[in-house]
């Protein structure tokens, strides 16, 4: 199965760019970038680092980092935050038990002055899964209705189907061009 | 050593990673301010070291 | 923190200089040479790191 | 008091020597390095890293690395070790019980490929103590006679007083020029 985003390593368009892949531990961000950047669902093990590869979707050229999610770690996240025009933000729809932990995760980051007007894409992850919340439920339990100076938008996402993935992009590329 | 000592196994091999990144060359004024965090330079230290990548990002204004 | 977890203070001091020194652009041969070391870097990231090194030293011939 | 070595900044002379101070901890290398180079003494505190200065003597310039003598840190002394003209080898003489692992870490230290050319020069330091064992005492300790293709000396010094230093970095200085 062919990607419906494709890889160039020559320059072209406009400037590239910076996206982060942000979440807790185990929600599928390492699943969604490759997802993004090859089509496919690629076997991943935990991220202990990051991985970073460029995506080229509708002419915007995204430089994209996926940051491991693990607890020690989480606290550097915020290196990366600079010039970074767009967070995905990734949860793992059924696990309830720590939705919790990913609403704080989320806050703490939206408060960092260096995110202040980077565009926010929440993805509720691993819809094909019986127990897994709703868009609506994860939104709510994330505090995103209560956000002020803030684009942002939720997508109901199975980085293991290939659900979803492409609207999000959509709306992102849309939501990128149309703020410059 | 440090590996031994540490029982952050995740921290040393995230160290790691980002140091080899940071030596290579890529990206490294975030790889500077992932290292400097992480062995909590002092704020003096962490600025100069900062300067300087600023410095290489354009070496005409150095 | 890294720092919390290491039970040898002196390591992590030590680290600290070494890195400072390698980021402040001084000697950095032999500074890459003791972070592989300390970090316990595979010998193929030792080597790598090392070789990037070299390039560096003469800019004329990368 | 003024210094007998001079530091100069500008290039000039040769190529510059490389010198390294080794020894284990307490031995006495940090108070040795600021006496060859200011000559005075000064305040130490344990050497929790390195201390490089640069040493001019008889037309000869000297870059001298002060490496820190603790035992977690003595394993990466060979990090240093590549193009090194010469060793300063510290000992506090009045040391007894730690005079066989000052042997060790000379006996290992000489056995690396890239010192096969270094000279050596041993420092039997603090002779102002009383219980100070004689140079040639340190020299048996040390297994000095046994060396084997290896130009070495031992020098009865005093950071402290400021004894034995001329005489020993006169030495070193005709050794490296005789050498070339
Ligand atoms: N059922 C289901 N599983 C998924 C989905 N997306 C990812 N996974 C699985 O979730 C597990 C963790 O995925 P990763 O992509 O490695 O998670 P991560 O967010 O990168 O985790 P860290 O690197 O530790 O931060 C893997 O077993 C994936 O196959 C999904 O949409 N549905
Ligand atoms: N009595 C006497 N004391 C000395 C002499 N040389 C150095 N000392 C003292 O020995 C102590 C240790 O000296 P340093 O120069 O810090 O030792 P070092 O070898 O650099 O030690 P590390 O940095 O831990 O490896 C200090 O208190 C010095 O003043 C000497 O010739 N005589
Ligand atoms: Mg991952
Ligand atoms: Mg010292």
């Amino acid at each position: 199965m062919g990607g419906f985003f494709s890889l160039f390593s020559g320059l072209f368009g406009s400037r590239e760019m910076r996206i982060l892949i942000l979440g807790l531990d185990g929600a599928g961000k390492t699943t969604i970038l490759y997802r993004l950047q090859v089509g496919e669902v690629v076997t991943t093990i935990p991220t202990i680092g990051f991985n970073v590869e460029t995506v080229t979707f509708k002419n915007l050229k995204f430089q994209v980092w996926d940051l491991g999610g693990q607890t020690s770690i989480r606290p550097y996240w915020r290196c990366y935050y600079s010039n970074t025009d767009a967070i995905i933000y990734v949860v793992d729809s059924s696990d309830r038990d720590r939705m919790g932990i990913s609403k704080s995760e989320l806050v703490a980051m939206l408060e960092e002055e260096e995110l202040k007007k980077a565009i926010l894409v929440v993805f509720a992850n691993k819809q094909d899964m019986d127990q897994a919340m709703t868009p609506t439920e994860v939104a709510t339990a994330l505090g995103l209705p209560a956000l002020k100076d803030r684009k942002w938008q939720i997508f109901k996402i199975s980085a293991l189907k290939g659900q979803g993935l492409e609207e999000a992009m959509d709306w992102l590329a849309d939501s990128l061009k149309n703020r410059q | 050593g440090i590996s031994d000592a540490l029982s952050e196994a995740t921290e040393i091999e995230y160290l790691r990673k980002v140091l080899f990144e940071y030596m290579m060359g890529r990206e490294t004024k975030t790889m500077a301010k992932v290292i400097t965090s992480m062995l909590k330079f002092s704020p003096e230290q962490a600025q100069k070291v900062l300067e300087k990548e600023d410095s290489k990002a354009v070496p005409w204004l150095r």
